[in-house]
């Protein structure tokens, strides 16, 4: 199958990635929708590493997966801070600081 | 010799500075220094006079160099002195008339505790006026000019807790500014055109410039003169002038300040006389002023506006002869002499008369007065005598040069000028003898003034009376002094040249004319206030009497025109420079703000707001990108 | 670094198969010391935190954190003596790092920042004390819920969250790293190593600590989400050209690469490939800049972080992801400069104008700073489009100025308090000159800084930008810059309006007296404020000795 | 290298201004002192430069020439010219007097505050100025000269928002407000305009490639470096623009009134006299020397905003309730005076233009510090609340008046002289701006005698009957004023000689030349012929 298809559902995933972070309300959900973003770039990365031969893009997908790994931690951490302290999970409720 | 010019001037200048940096410590002898200074000018100047009469006529000139006072490229102005005959003629009569009005003062001002002060501004003055007559150049001139116009406006606000006495200074000081501009507009036109303002070198070569150019500069010339001798249309100020003491009223606003613009036109000679035009108009302004002063003369109660009607009205003939050009100059100057002597007699007079009568100015409260101050009314006769132009006495001589030199002019102008001027020699003698008769004559019409006091008539000190009577002799005298040999005529002409004119009338005839005009004028006036009651109250009156006394309404128009025009102005501008030239700022200001409000909302607080503006960001940054590629 | 040489090991490992030993990647370890260093220290201080005990870890953790930043900077001076910010300047890491001017430049001026940020980061007198224990800005245990029991009883037992100086010392390691990065997959990481620890940075707040969290988690999100823009750029460049190293993408975009293997020939044809990768990974750095329209985190982050941390992120951030910015323009993207210039253009016209007229209406000094700060970007932007050797030193110069400034200006913030802890709203500066004429005229310094006043560093960082810019034939930009900088001066006005020309009010902030750790930040401040300002030159040779990028 | 007389002129001040503000609360004398000491220090070094400056010699004397930030092509070079030694001598000379005058001005109301220390960071603030003003007039280098350009607004703002004029405008609004209103407006506007000049500076940069105004004017006048003609207007505009705000010019000038009314009478005269002849003074060096033809291009537009001025500002003048408020709009009609002598372009106006910046200095110092001294008396600024004072106070009405007469440019007294040069330089060349202009005179004659009609004149007000006359300290202050008012009147060779050929470098940089009289002049039959030379 032709690789370009697959950046094609690349672009798809990261789209969708990034619309769910603009309309979904839940950290977590949001949290969860740049991962699949991340992912999506992974598999652009794949598909292009095929596409040119060489091994760097597969490389830089797994260095992908452990910084997502990495922010995971960090940001689990952060929102379930938020969570104990707010009961809730909402992004839109954090909004203490505007203007 | 000629560095005793300076000295003129120094003299009164130091006695200025004196009196006035002095303090109160001079408070005791201000007013003898006062004096002293100007006597000390006085002496100097008969000194030079001596001496200018020890030379022959054409070398009579003498010129002194201070120092270079504004040096920038071409424009040269120096400190200079110029003496010739006419500034001798000036400088005599302003010392000398000078020091006998400083003399009067130190009666007439013995109560006001501010008497130092005043002498110093009489020095002032006097400092001020001869550095105009004896300026060698037009802008130092304009030094004078000014000066004068300070020391006027220092003066008639002498008594500034008056608040019409504060308004009369400042009245009389813009309106002169009025006729400065002219001075100083014709300065740089002399200066364009010639390169140069001083009067030597501009004099030898107005024969280079255009007549266009010259009856430019002569115009201007007499719009200063206008300000300065109150002549039509500048001639409001001189009336509220009165509320000056009456002794200023005599030293500047009869006899030195404001004949002043008949120096500057006569010392002008060399310019008016290249350009007719500007020499018609200088008539026709003489002519109209002439008649405008007799005929408010003749309407106004108030001793001393009567006599400052008069006084524009006698300016007017000066003018109008100086307007005449070389027929008329040595004329209008002659007649300014007499003038001087017996108009500030007069004025003394009726300095005197008022002085006996608590300060009381409406001649219709006054009558019968000759019993109770016979010197002044001797000494006021005489003054009254000689500017009605009685035979034998000094403005018979002078009036009847005037009139015969208007003739002279030929053509029609010469008849109707010199039908105005026996006309105003009429009404001189109507408004004149009316004076006369409301002020000694009839019955006592006195009133108690405000304070509820009697007037108790008396006669003044010998420190005012002297003056009086020396003044008096002047009065009688100079005119026939000047006349016999033509003395005045050979002494000024190398000056201002002279030419006979040819004249439609005999001398005689115009001489008797003038009696007829004379008698006529006196007679009605007998009829009118000397048959029958004067009453206290000044009558209606016709038409032109109340105009007279609004002073032809002339008042009247600038209060509308300027005054309050250029209050609507002002206030207008006010307003505009609040709230257009300074809204438009503040509203840029505050539009800027409005715009950062409602920017601000953009922040709302909420994460996801700001991820679409990131997208919304990133999707712009990326079809921008493309689209400068496909473009 | 070593899981980097790694992957280039690996890729080197698939060229050359089979395999019967693996090549060692070659470091220069010299030339990565400062990086090594900090992250060492770095490492050890998690050790610390682990092993230390809890009485004595503030101190030894300082005492590191000081250290290994002083010994960094050290290394750091020795290398540019070396020669190697000029003629020395190479490629490091098997082409992962690169030592030259610029790195060197933006590492010392990060370090130098760091030293004086970590200072107010240790700074203990400001607040009461709690219990007897000297607490310092951060949370006595960041985990426990606000108001809970558990954080009564941190605080009782005098817990304090010394982790920050090791995250601190992780995130200047990552800022390290950004600006050196001479491959897309190191700036990736870099970009990530500092950005974390600044996410928890932020949540660790001992004052307002809901704020606090909404700050971390606002940032987190939005970082999160930004990154992953720029990770898909990066995909889309090594889609382009078939490699992440900075030098063979710029060659491949000038057509000047050797061998082209038909499926390089067949993406290189495909300009929407780098076109739209180059415009997503600006999008990230621009966020990290915090330019418009990627700005929106800046006000609340800024505003809800604890202070120090603000000054720290606002003066060391900007300066790494400038840094990266500069080397993505200038050496991946030099080819492309056709197409970004009037994109940057756009941008940086924007920014300007936008964090300018936003900050008119601001009522808190923190947010008021960060619009500010967005205002500077927009000013840097201009130098960064001069695309010359000038425009690069007067960037450098500009971050180095601007740096100081910025710290200076959030550690008076730290001084200013009531009751509540910070008194951060403008209308309690009222009449602070009236009360402490020297915090005020301090204060008043900065913002005439930030205002561009001659005789500060901020007119010279101002002036650079806009000859640069100028000469660079952006005329128009100084335009707009002159007249945003008109607009800007309002509300920096407004501040000293406020604190010299209003009447101070009754219940007014006290000014605390700050430990010689904050003062000697604030002084360090002033004194690189005038002297920028009055003697600019020595630093403007420098920038200019440190403006040419390796390639 | 010689002693560098230009810097330490400048240095002096600053180091007072220091040394002030270091001096503790409570010796709140001792640092009055010390700043008129360091002033007249800097008025005996303002005399020496122009001691030290011979008028034949050099375009630019006492020289210093130093690298500063070559990066920017910018060195630290001073150097002065005619106009320049008089205008620092004015500078120096007038602020002993602005500090004697606001001898008590900035003593604080409330003692409670320790720390809080007015008196010092006043008198420092007025030194700050001074040594920031001198540099700015000894700059030859244009970037040098911005710097302190617009460095001198800082201290300005603060001495205008920190010390206002505590007597009632007669506006309920509360004074405070006013004040730090008055100073942001003072510090936008003249912000904005060197923020554009600062664009100019750098369009300037991009062309010349240096900053020294000797060199470019050099370059320029031997035609080897060319600007396009648009760029030479665009920057021209924005050089001038900058100027025209500080000068003031209409319709930029709407800041000046609210400054001088809300400040102190000193702070006000440092602002008027010395501070805005910055303005005036860089449209002669800078804007002339740099742009010769966009010069000439604008020089129409120019003419009609100066005669705007002139006209507008006197007549606003005349309709202002506010004593401060009527000066300030009396100085805005005379900076219109000024700018139409530079622009005419003529030895006459230009030098006359110099000379009206130092008189106007003078004379407004003295109208104003004595309408200061009014104004302490009676706690007001509203002209109705004055009448009769000559009564109570004749020696401050004599005073006042002199100020007045000055202002209205009566001959004899130092204005008229560089008044009436600027007149016949402009009628020179364009005979009816000229006579437009004389209508000024007329209207300087209105509002300031009818401002003396209403406060001195009239019945005596109940409550001024109260009111003493001048004190010593006062009298120290106005005496020497009006004595060099009189002297320059009288004498004002001492100037023009200095003067003079600085003009006449500025001519030949816009390559100018007086128009030539119109006719030959005869040579003087008569001996009286000294008058012809």
């Amino acid at each position: 199958m032709n690789p370009v298809n697959y950046l094609y559902l690349a672009a798809l995933l990261f789209t969708i990635g990034a619309s769910g972070v603009l309309i979904r309300k839940n950290a977590i959900v949001l949290f969860m929708c740049v991962e699949l973003m991340l992912n999506a770039c992974n598999l652009a990365f794949v598909a292009f590493s095929r596409m040119h031969g060489n091994l760097d893009g597969q490389i830089i997908a797994f260095f992908t997966m452990v910084v997502a790994a990495a922010e995971v931690v960090v940001g689990l951490a952060i929102i379930v801070s938020l969570f104990r302290t707010r009961h809730s999970a909402s992004v839109d409720d954090a909004s203490l600081m505007k203007l | 010799m000629e560095n005793l010019i300076a000295l003129l001037i120094a003299a009164p200048l130091l006695g200025a500075a004196v009196l006035l940096c002095g303090g109160r410590r001079l408070d005791k002898a201000g007013h003898w220094l006062g004096t002293l200074f100007a006597a000390a000018s006085f002496g100097i100047g008969v000194a030079l006079f001596t001496d200018m009469l020890g030379r022959a006529a054409d070398d009579r000139t003498l010129s002194q160099k201070l120092y270079t006072w504004i040096p920038v490229e071409g424009f040269q102005a120096d400190v200079a002195f110029q003496l010739d005959q006419l500034s001798m003629t000036f400088v005599l009569l302003i010392s000398g008339v000078g020091t006998l009005i400083h003399v009067y003062s130190i009666g007439y001002m013995e109560h006001d505790e501010r008497r130092r002060r005043f002498f110093g501004y009489l020095n002032l003055f006097l400092a001020a006026m001869l550095l105009l007559v004896l300026a060698d150049n037009y802008l130092l001139l304009y030094v004078g000019w000014e000066g004068v116009g300070l020391a006027s406006y220092l003066l008639i606000g002498f008594w500034q807790h008056k608040s019409s006495a504060a308004t009369a200074a400042k009245k009389a000081f813009l309106v002169n500014r009025v006729g400065d501009m002219g001075l100083s507009i014709a300065i740089m036109l002399l200066f364009t055109t010639f390169g140069t303002f001083a009067f030597g070198p501009v004099f030898a070569s107005v024969g280079n410039a255009t007549e266009g150019k010259l009856t430019a500069i002569a115009l201007m010339l007499l719009l200063a003169a206008c300000g300065k001798s109150a002549q039509v249309p500048l001639q409001s100020w001189l009336g509220d002038a009165m509320e000056g003491p009456t002794p200023v009223s005599a030293l500047i606003h009869a006899a030195t300040m404001v004949t002043a613009g008949v120096y500057l036109i006569v010392r002008s000679a060399a310019v008016f006389n290249g350009a007719p035009d500007a020499q018609l108009v200088v008539t026709v302004v003489g002519a109209v002023t002439l008649l405008f002063g007799a005929i408010v003369g003749c309407a106004k109660d108030d001793i001393k506006k009567a006599l400052a009607g008069s006084t524009m009205s006698q300016i007017g003939y000066m003018i109008l002869a100086a307007g005449l050009g070389p027929i008329g100059y040595v004329f209008a100057i002659m007649h300014l002499v007499t003038h001087g002597f017996f108009k500030a007699g007069l004025f003394l007079g009726a300095g005197s008369v008022m002085h006996g009568m608590n300060d009381e100015v409406d001649m219709r409260k006054y009558g019968a007065l000759r019993k109770f101050m016979p010197v002044t009314f001797v000494t006021f006769g005489l003054g009254y005598l000689a500017i009605i132009g009685f035979p034998g006495l000094s403005g018979f001589f002078s009036k009847d040069m005037i009139i015969e030199a208007a003739f002279a002019k030929g053509g029609t102008q010469g008849w109707i000028l010199g039908g105005v001027t026996l006309l105003g020699a009429g009404i001189t003698a109507f408004y004149m003898t009316r004076v006369m008769l409301l002020t000694f004559f009839g019955e006592k019409r006195w009133q108690p003034d405000a304070a509820g006091h009697e007037p108790h008539p008396h006669e003044s000190p010998k420190s005012m009376t002297v003056p009086m009577v020396i003044l008096a002799f002047g009065s009688v005298f100079a005119g026939a002094f000047f006349e016999i040999g033509e003395r005045f005529l050979k002494w000024l002409e190398p000056v201002t040249g002279y030419e006979h004119g040819n004249s439609p009338v005999s001398a005689m005839a115009v001489t008797a004319s003038t009696m007829v005009v004379l008698v006529v004028g006196v007679g009605i006036a007998w009829s009118m206030y000397g048959r029958r009651p004067v009453p206290v109250l000044a009558p209606r009156g016709s038409l032109l009497t109340r105009a007279a006394r609004r002073d032809l309404f002339q008042d009247d128009f600038n209060h509308v025109v300027l005054v309050r025009g250029g209050e609507h102005l002002t206030r207008s501008l006010v307003y505009v420079d609040h709230s257009l030239v300074d809204g438009v700022v503040n509203g840029t200001a505050a539009s800027v703000g409005g715009l950062s409000g409602r920017l601000r909302k953009l922040q709302n607080g909420y994460a996801r707001s700001y991820a679409v503006s990131m997208f919304g960001g990133t999707a712009i940054l990326i079809a921008a990108t493309l689209l400068m590629r496909a473009v | 670094m070593s899981t980097l040489t790694a992957a280039h090991g690996l890729s080197a490992l698939a060229a050359a198969a089979p395999a019967d030993r693996i090549p060692a990647p070659h470091i220069e370890y010299a030339q990565l010391a400062p990086t090594l260093i900090v992250v060492g220290a770095a490492v050890l201080g998690v050790l610390v935190e682990a092993f230390v005990p809890r009485r004595s870890r503030y101190h030894v953790q300082v005492f590191l954190a000081v250290a290994a930043l002083a010994a960094a900077f050290a290394a750091v001076v020795g290398l540019a003596a070396g020669g190697y910010a000029s003629d020395k300047a190479r490629i490091a890491a098997m082409g992962a790092i690169a030592v030259d001017g610029p790195a060197l430049f933006l590492q010392g001026t990060i370090l130098l920042a760091s030293v004086v940020a970590v200072l107010t980061f240790a700074e203990r007198r400001l607040d009461p004390a709690a219990h007897g224990n000297r607490v310092d800005s951060f949370a006595a245990q960041a985990a426990s819920v606000p108001g809970s029991e558990s954080e009564k009883a941190a605080v009782k037992a005098g817990f304090t969250t010394t982790e920050v100086f090791p995250l601190a010392l992780f995130a200047i390691a990552g800022m390290l790293v950004f600006p050196a990065a001479n491959d897309l997959l190191t700036l990736f990481v870099a970009l990530e190593v500092f950005s974390l620890p600044l996410y928890l940075l932020c949540a660790v707040a001992r004052r307002q600590r809901l704020m606090s969290q909404e700050a971390a988690v606002k940032y987190f999100l939005l970082g999160a989400f930004s990154s992953a823009f720029l990770l898909f750029g990066i995909a889309l460049l090594y889609g382009y050209a078939g490699s992440v190293s900075y030098a063979v993408i710029a060659d491949v975009v000038d057509g000047t690469v050797q061998t082209v293997d038909p499926a390089l020939a067949d993406t290189m044809g495909n300009d929407a490939l780098l076109l739209i990768g180059g415009a997503l990974i600006l999008t990230g750095l621009l966020f990290k800049v915090g330019a418009v329209p990627f700005h929106m985190w800046t006000p609340d982050v800024y505003q809800g972080a604890p202070t120090p941390v603000t000054g720290f992120m606002a003066a060391a951030t900007k300066v790494a992801a400038f840094g990266a910015l500069l080397r993505l323009l200038y050496v991946v993207l030099p080819g492309l400069r056709w197409d970004w210039r009037p994109v940057m253009w756009g941008v940086a016209i924007v920014t300007m104008l936008a964090g300018a007229v936003i900050a008119v209406t601001q009522t808190d000094v923190k947010r008021l700073l960060a619009y500010s700060s967005i205002a500077h970007a927009g000013f840097i932007l201009a130098g960064v489009i001069a695309t010359s050797a000038q425009g690069i030193q007067s960037v450098l110069f500009y971050l180095a100025a601007y740096s100081f400034v910025t710290i200076g200006a959030f550690a008076v913030v730290t001084l200013v308090r009531d009751a509540g802890g910070e008194a951060t709203h403008l209308s309690k500066w009222a009449g602070l000159g009236r009360r402490s004429p020297l915090t005020a005229a301090v204060f008043a310094v900065f913002l005439l800084a930030f205002a561009g006043i001659p005789l500060t560093s901020g007119f010279a960082g101002k002036f650079a930008v806009f000859k640069a810019a100028a000469e660079g034939g952006a005329g128009a930009l100084v335009v707009v810059g002159v007249i945003s900088s008109a607009i800007a001066a309002f509300f920096y006005i407004r501040v000293i309006v406020l604190m010299f020309f209003s009447e101070p009010k009754a219940d007014g902030p006290t000014v605390a007296v700050p430990s010689p750790l904050t003062m000697t930040t604030i002084a360090v401040g002033v004194a690189v404020t005038l002297v920028l300002g009055l003697a600019p030159q020595y630093f403007l040779d420098l920038a200019g000795q440190a403006s040419t990028f390796v390639r | 290298m010689s002693f560098p007389l230009l810097t330490v002129t400048a240095v002096v001040p600053a180091v007072g201004a220091v040394l002030t503000a270091a001096v503790p609360a409570a010796r709140r004398t001792a640092a009055k002192w010390l700043a008129l000491l360091f002033s007249l220090a800097t008025l005996a070094l303002a005399v020496l430069v122009a001691v030290r400056f011979e008028p034949g010699g050099a375009r630019y004397q006492l020289t210093e020439s130093h690298a500063w930030i070559p990066d920017f092509g910018v060195r630290y070079e001073l150097g002065v010219d005619g106009i320049g030694v008089a205008l620092i001598a004015l500078t120096a000379l007038l602020i002993p007097f602005v500090i004697a005058a606001g001898w008590h001005d900035a003593d604080p109301l409330e003692t409670n505050s320790s720390r809080w220390r007015p008196t010092q960071g006043f008198f420092a603030l007025i030194l700050l100025v001074e040594a920031m003003v001198v540099i700015s007039f000894e700059a030859t280098d244009v970037f040098l000269f911005y710097v302190f350009f617009e460095a001198m607004l800082i201290p300005m703002y603060f001495l205008i928002g920190g010390f206002g004029d505590r007597a009632h405008s007669g506006s309920d609004e509360n004074a405070a407000a006013q004040r730090s209103y008055a100073a942001v407006k003072f510090l936008l506007y003249n912000l904005a305009g060197g923020l554009i000049m600062l664009a100019a500076v750098i369009g300037l940069y991009v062309v010349a490639g240096n900053f020294s105004l000797q060199e470019i004017t050099a370059a320029r006048a031997a035609g080897t470096l060319d600007m396009a003609t648009n760029t030479e207007r665009l920057l021209f505009l924005g050089f001038f623009f900058a100027f025209a705000v500080k000068a003031p010019l209409w319709p930029l000038h709407t800041w000046l009134p609210n400054a001088m009314g809300e400040s102190t009478a000193p702070v006000a005269v440092l602002i008027t006299a010395v501070v805005d002849k910055v303005g005036t003074f860089a449209m002669l060096r800078f804007c002339l020397g740099l742009f010769p033809d966009a010069s000439k291009w604008a020089t129409p537009v120019i003419l009609v905003l100066a005669l705007i001025s002139i006209v507008y500002g006197a007549l606003l003048a005349v309709g202002q309730r506010d004593i401060k408020r009527l000066v300030a709009y009396a100085s805005i009609s005379h900076f219109g005076f000024i700018i139409l002598g530079i622009f005419a372009m003529t030895s006459q106006g230009q030098s006359g233009a110099t000379l009206y910046m130092v008189n106007h200095g003078l004379s407004t110092a003295a109208l104003m510090l004595v309408a200061g001294f009014l104004i302490s008396r009676r706690g007001s600024r509203l002209i109705a609340d004055y009448g009769g004072v000559q009564k109570v106070a004749p020696v401050l009405a004599g005073t006042f008046l002199i100020g007045g007469l000055a202002t209205l440019s009566l001959p004899g007294l130092a204005p008229f002289v560089s008044e009436f040069l600027v007149l016949v330089g402009t009628y020179a060349r364009y005979p009816v701006v000229g006579i437009i202009a004389t209508v000024g005179i007329v209207l300087a004659a209105l509002y300031t005698l009818v401002l003396y009609q209403r406060t001195m004149t009239g019945p005596v007000k109940e409550e001024v009957r109260a009111m003493p006359d001048l004190h010593l300290r006062e009298m120290l202050v106005v005496a020497p004023l009006i004595a060099l008012l009189i002297g320059l009147g009288v004498y004002p060779k001492v100037l023009t000689d200095i003067v003079n050929p600085a003009v006449e470098y500025t001519m030949s940089d816009v390559k100018r030349t007086d128009p030539k009289p119109e006719v030959a002049v005869e040579a003087v039959p008569a001996k009286n012929g000294e008058a012809a030379k």
